[in-house]
């Protein structure tokens, strides 16, 4: 495992360093948690899981501030230069993203809870398979992303950009799927919408996951691969 | 954002070529200054060349091995004899009573005023000092006769007018200057900041002289050491006037006795001939004491380059 | 702590103990010192100080100590010395500014280099018997106001170049890169800061190598002074065309010391009191010429900061 | 001023005035020394830090005419350090002191880590070797030179001889440890190697260090002092100062602006 | 107008700084242009204008790049301290989050392009009230929070916050007359579920404008007060 | 080694080796230095940065025993700085130097500056005054000492010192100037005030600076130059250098890892 900070003479800026990226990874797995609970929650109408999911969002919030005041501190304390810079920054963005992924968990936790009031109209809507496909996907996209950081590994990085091409396709098809049941039942329509912000929250998160990736690129190499189009290669 | 720089009007740029004129001037001045630096090698050269060549003659009627062995130093008795020994015992016996008075008398005068004097004392005493050092030497061989010797016969009943005691302490008195300032200009090029990590470990005044200043000055006290050695060898006047003129080959230094330098002025107080054996003597004697004083020099030279390159 | 504070306090006191009788042996040792040396100059001063009046700078030696003077002496003394620093400073300061600014890093350098330092512990006697060898003889210049000023000038001459080195090397090196740096020449460098810098240092050095010169016996005994001269040397300045004179440069001469140490080594009294008398004015001069030169120092010090 | 979160003061400098003859260097100072911390001063130049930092260990009083008002409590002792009844040498054995410029004595490297036990009366030679490397292990040194350590000092490079330096006042285990500048004459990579050690050595001793180098208060310092004009403008946790310093002066000096 | 990195000695420095800033006001600028256009687009069926709105977005991420580069340079090479460190923190969070603003306009530019191709559905919508409120609210809170940005007016960026409460019941109020909609006119469906994201859409440029006037108490103040929930105070 | 994007180089070193003895202090260095621009050269102690740079103005030829090795090519002119028929003298009139340590004349601030010209043979006092005024004015230092120019230089301040020695540098519009740790001797913000002057002058001249400070070479200089053990290991933009370095021994270097 290569690690892109180890070896300062100063040890405490390995240290530093090396607690601001646990930090990342710790949040990163605490949001992978969220996500999976919520996605649970959802597939098992559990509304007590959703809850604690919700209510977890708190933790993940908490992280966030904490890593962010960390990497100011550490920016301003240690100037970081050439890859220690470039992994600050990475991670400063990765916290970001993992944060808005840790508030999409709690949309599709909200989800799960409506859900679990009116299982009924759940069982009706049946998405089952497209909401698993999804939420497995981002769940993990995610994951293949929190990896590639972890590991430097620019292959898995580039890995989830090709997932992330999936989940859209099945984002879609979702969308239209709901469309198509609430034209067929209007009842439902309440809940569909609600099922549709929750699919487009999972959405989200592939693109989030994508982010992570495209970071992991920026530290490894020192070039931005961020929107391809208006990036040629760089 | 950076603009471009505005347009300067560029100074006529100067040919980087190298200009005929300006070498010659340089290099004349530098080929006076040149010959400057050699009349010091030319000055040793005649040094040598008119002590060899003097004393040649002289070897030429007395073997070397007889100047160097003979006892006796009689050249002007009319059945003379040439041995330098007893000259050379006065001189020694002279510089050594010098040295034991001026060595630890020196040292400690040098160790309080670098190490314990406060700034004050220290910037009246070291003047003061050094305006001793530059006292004509004969103003010194009129104390060692006039007022050190009848002391000494106070203390020493039977003492001799001329003897080598006298003569030995007043140039120990002398050469104290000269030691005590070469040494503590050796010790103040110590920089401060030996001095205050010593402080700073909770050393003592005398701890960090003894144990950080005087180590890091030591090659600098010793070359002061063999200097003063030197000028205690190639001191003329006070011996000349208050030793006596006797060669005597004796180490009590109560007892009268010439030294090489005192022998000299004798000659050449008289008017002596050139080309007489009287004369080529002293040129006899002068080489066996710049031989002598060559030895110190150069042993000095090599201590003191030692202690420059220390810092 | 490795150590108790009670042990470290007795520690520390007789530390202290031990800094206090150094610091009094010290300070006993140089006041007996200069006790004994101002005891010195004190009974020199009493000796002679009946005969010190304008009689005895404007008088002849004689046979009778009352009357005995020290016109020739002294008028010598002043003309050797203007011969010894004519030939010395410059000689020497050219030297001392070759060696620290000029001398490449050889064998000529070195041997240069150990000569003058050898020259700087030769024995004035040495020079002596130089002179009587090269000047007097050797040269024909006889026992003259010109063989004895060259004979002290080629011994103060590593004085002079010694004082020279020495306050050239306290100008920094940086200050002679930034000149450098300039576009400066070697020449330049050295006449426009080099030497202007290190003034006040040479100058200490040439008075002080004077002031040795003036006290300076033996060497002007070996070359021949006589002690004995009732007449002054020609005025080296004539009132009609060329207006100089040369002609004091060849006559016989005496100085000072030596006309001292003739008087020391007459066993009257009273002619020691006379040598006392020369010893006070002796001692007089080299002190007013080494305060020149320290006051001299002091002041350089004080106004040049790097 | 901020207070000081600091659990356990090693020293409290209280109401320090300070006077070069009638020049006021410190004015009215108050300041915690957290104990096995980093305290960092830092300030312009002429401020007052080296001032400061000297009279931790009484080094004015080497030299005549300065003055000293208020007070330096030393803990746990609880003692005023500049009373009249402390002995400044016993304070300089207390407290440690290194400098700007590596300053090794010319002696070998062996002698030189000696010379405070020495000092201190320690005679037995095994003590002495053990504590000498025990001292050069401290300072991260004795892999480098336990082959030569009877070479001269003066051979070591910049960082390794400031580093010996540092054994050398750690040899007589002194409570606190004072650094005047002690990177300013080295090169990046040596000062990393001496800044390391500084972050090493807070757990054994406490360290007051005065630099020039902002970057480096921030990157060893637990607290930080800025200093203007012989006054302390701000104290506090060293990453509040760089983050976000209360006082303006402050935050312009650490800023870049003028100050 | 109080500059906080004007004054530095090194001159450069502030140019640097102004520099950046100017950059990310500009960006500011052309998000709020962007968001205009969409909303415009939107209101006036306008399918050219849409269409613009979502080429200009390449603008948007190419500025972003060039942002962030220049953060990154400045971290490396200007190793900024307290103001000058929150101001650059500041500057880089905003930046992500005007990109997102962007994004969200490209949204709403997609939604109109949608509405324009079938004005006689969005008409039937009858939402036009709606996603005036909405826009013009998300508007200003844009405005108001770069607004806050420049003049570093905390009463400014307190200000935003309240609106956001405000744009969070209209879109609340938005999405129930939706839900009725859809329920009563299933044919619209399809169309009214992508009016549904794209109210959503200016629901969060809210949240971003708010993001910003939070930055701007951490630039002026150094406290987080991101996440009041769980940062009380700070 | 990156290619330079510099649109003009002013000079240009072409596989420089140089010699002090038979000790090789740089090893086949090759590097352009664009006009109006400064380049900086980084790299820890003894690896040949001063070095470097004093083959610029010919230093090392006041001390015998050095040699050189390759070219120095000097743009419009072309010409080979180290050629045998190239006078050094004349070179360091085009080519200034400002040292580490600020180094006055002991003459008076007046003085100091006009030195240069007077070198030159100026000799008429009015062109002698509006140069030495334009050239404090360039240094940034006129208003500071305009009451005062016939005082010493050294009553100076380090930071004015400094500035003094560059007005002394410029006054005889050299084309290029060498900077050898200008700010080492210096506190924060006179190191501030030096490098935004340097800033200032690349528009009037081109600019060499060694630097032990890496964030100073990060601050004002458009390229830099890493080098290690007289070698040059990487040159490029200095934002390219300092964010994403080519060579690991540079990212090794500038992120404080064991060089
Ligand atoms: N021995 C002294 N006598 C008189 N004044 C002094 C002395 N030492 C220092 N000062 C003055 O006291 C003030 C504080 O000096 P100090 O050395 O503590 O400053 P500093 O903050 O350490 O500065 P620097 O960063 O330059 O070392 C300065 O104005 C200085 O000129
Ligand atoms: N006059 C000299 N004679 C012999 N070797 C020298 C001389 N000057 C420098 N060196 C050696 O040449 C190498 C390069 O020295 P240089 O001064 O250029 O290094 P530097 O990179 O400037 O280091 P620093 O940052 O310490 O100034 C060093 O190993 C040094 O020891
Ligand atoms: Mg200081
Ligand atoms: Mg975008
Ligand atoms: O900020 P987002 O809602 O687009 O993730």
């Amino acid at each position: 495992m290569s690690m892109p900070h180890a070896g300062h003479i100063v040890k405490t800026f390995d240290e530093q360093l090396g607690t601001l990226r646990d930090r990342v990874l710790h949040m990163g797995g605490q949001v992978e948690h969220q996500l999976r609970s919520a996605v649970d929650a959802l597939e098992q109408g559990d509304a007590e899981k959703a809850r604690q999911v919700i209510a977890g969002d708190r933790e993940i919030d908490r992280i966030e501030l904490a890593a962010d005041e960390a990497i100011a501190q550490l920016l301003a304390l240690r100037s970081p230069v050439g890859v220690d810079l470039r992994s600050v920054l990475t991670y400063s963005k990765t916290v970001n993203d993992l944060e808005r992924v840790g508030d999409e968990a709690k949309k599709v936790a909200r989800m799960a809870v409506l859900l679990a009031a009116d299982p009924a109209q759940g069982e009706g809507l049946g998405l089952g398979a497209e909401v698993g496909t999804l939420a497995q996907r981002a769940q993990e996209m995610l994951h293949r992303g929190l990896d590639s950081l972890v590991r430097l590994d620019l292959d898995q990085a580039r890995a989830v950009k090709e997932l992330d091409r999936g989940l859209d396709e099945a984002f879609d098809a979702g969308i239209a799927r709901l469309k198509a049941h609430m034209a067929a039942h209007p009842a439902s329509v309440p809940l569909a919408l609600e099922l549709a912000f929750a699919l487009k929250a999972l959405e989200r998160i592939g693109d989030h996951a994508k982010n992570i990736g495209e970071y992991v690129f920026y530290l490894v190499e020192g070039r931005d691969v961020r929107h391809p189009k208006v990036n040629p290669g760089r | 954002m950076s603009q471009t720089p505005p347009p300067v009007a560029a100074p006529p740029r100067r040919d980087l070529r190298r200009r005929s004129f300006r070498n010659p001037a340089e290099r004349l001045i530098e080929g006076v200054l040149l010959a400057a630096a050699l009349s010091a090698v030319a000055i040793t050269v005649a040094i040598v060349v008119i002590l060899v060549v003097e004393s040649s003659a002289f070897f030429a009627k007395v073997p070397v091995l007889t100047f160097l062995t003979d006892t006796q130093w009689t050249p002007l008795f009319s059945n003379p004899r040439y041995g330098i020994l007893p000259l050379l015992g006065g001189t020694l016996m002279t510089s050594l009573i010098a040295l034991l008075f001026a060595v630890p008398l020196g040292t400690v005068t040098a160790i309080y005023l670098s190490e314990f004097a406060s700034p004050r004392v220290r910037e009246v005493v070291k003047p003061v000092l050094e305006l001793i050092a530059g006292v004509p030497t004969v103003v010194f061989g009129y104390f060692a006769l006039l007022f050190v010797t009848p002391l000494l016969q106070k203390l020493i009943p039977g003492l001799p007018g001329f003897n080598m005691l006298g003569p030995g302490i007043v140039i120990g008195i002398m050469i104290v200057p000269y030691i005590s300032s070469l040494s503590e200009d050796a010790m103040r090029a110590v920089p401060m900041h030996f001095r205050e990590a010593s402080f700073a470990m909770g050393a003592s005044r005398f701890q960090t002289a003894v144990k950080v200043v005087v180590p890091a000055a030591l090659s600098g006290i010793v070359a002061s050491y063999i200097l003063g050695v030197s000028r205690a060898v190639g001191e003329t006047m006070v011996v000349a006037i208050a030793a006596g003129q006797q060669p005597n080959l004796t180490f009590d230094p109560t007892e009268a006795a010439a030294t090489i330098t005192a022998f000299i002025v004798q000659v050449s107080k008289g008017d002596v001939p050139h080309a007489s054996i009287a004369y080529q003597s002293i040129f006899a004697a002068g080489l066996t004491l710049f031989v002598l004083t060559l030895l110190f020099n150069v042993l000095g030279y090599f201590v003191r380059k030692r202690f420059r390159e220390a810092y | 702590m490795a150590l108790q504070s009670e042990q470290i306090r007795g520690l520390i006191a007789r530390h202290r103990l031990r800094d206090m009788l150094f610091d009094v042996l010290g300070l006993v040792i140089m006041l007996v010192l200069l006790f004994i040396l101002s005891a010195l100059f004190i009974k020199l001063a009493i000796d002679g100080w009946d005969r010190l009046g304008t009689d005895f700078f404007q008088g002849y030696p004689s046979r009778r100590a009352a009357q005995a003077g020290i016109l020739p002496a002294w008028i010598g003394s002043m003309l050797v010395m203007l011969v010894t620093a004519l030939a010395a400073v410059p000689v020497g300061v050219a030297a001392g500014v070759w060696l620290e600014e000029y001398a490449p890093r050889n064998v000529l350098t070195e041997i240069v280099e150990i000569n003058v330092t050898n020259l700087a512990g030769v024995p004035s006697i040495i020079y002596g018997l130089l002179g009587l060898g090269l000047l007097v003889h050797g040269l024909g210049l006889g026992p003259s106001v010109a063989a004895a000023g060259l004979t002290l000038a080629m011994m103060i001459l590593p004085v002079v170049v010694v004082a020279t080195r020495e306050s050239i090397r306290a100008v920094p090196q940086t200050i002679r890169e930034a000149a450098y740096g300039l576009g400066a020449t070697r020449w330049q460098v050295t006449r426009d800061h080099v030497l202007p810098y290190s003034l006040a240092g040479v100058l200490t050095g040439v008075i002080i190598g004077l002031s040795r010169a003036i006290g300076e016996t033996a060497p002007l005994i070996t070359i021949g002074a006589v002690a004995f001269i009732a007449f002054l040397p020609p005025s080296p300045v004539d009132a009609s065309f060329p207006f100089l004179n040369f002609e004091w440069l060849s006559t016989p001469f005496t100085v000072m010391p030596i006309q001292m140490f003739n008087w020391v080594s007459r066993p009257d009294p009273a002619f020691q009191q006379t040598a006392a008398a020369a010893g006070v004015v002796l001692v007089g001069l080299t002190l007013l010429m080494n305060g020149a030169a320290i006051f001299l120092r002091y002041r350089a010090r004080k106004r040049i900061k790097w | 001023m901020s207070t000081v979160p600091a659990a356990r003061p090693k020293a409290e400098v209280r109401n320090l005035s300070f006077y070069y003859g009638d020049f006021a260097a410190l004015k009215n100072v108050s300041l915690p020394v957290a104990a096995n911390e980093v305290t960092a001063l830092i300030g312009p130049s002429g401020c007052g830090k080296s001032t400061l930092l000297r009279c931790f260990n009484r080094m004015h009083d080497l030299y005549p005419g300065s003055r000293y008002q208020g007070e330096i409590r030393l803990y746990p002792d609880d003692v005023n350090l500049l009373a009249k009844d402390i002995d400044p040498v016993e304070t300089r054995i207390r407290i440690g002191m290194v400098f700007q410029k590596p300053n090794p004595f010319p002696k070998t490297i062996f002698e030189n880590v000696a010379y405070g036990l020495r000092i201190l009366g320690e005679r037995r030679r095994p003590v002495i070797e053990e504590k000498v490397e025990k001292a050069l292990r401290d300072a991260a040194l004795w892999d480098e030179v336990k082959d030569r350590l009877h070479q001269l000092a003066t051979s070591l490079s910049g960082g390794q001889q400031q580093r010996l330096c540092i054994a050398r006042t750690l040899a007589t285990e002194p409570e606190i440890v004072l650094f005047d500048e002690p990177t300013s004459a080295l090169d990046p990579i040596a000062t990393a190697s001496i800044e390391e050690l500084i972050i090493e050595l807070k757990q054994r001793v406490t360290i007051l260090i005065v630099t020039h180098n902002m970057q480096q208060a921030a990157r060893i310092s637990r607290h930080t002092a800025f200093m203007y004009l012989g006054e302390l403008i701000e104290f506090g946790e060293t990453e509040q100062i760089f983050t976000r310093p209360a006082k303006e002066k402050t935050e312009n000096y650490i800023t870049g602006r003028f100050g």
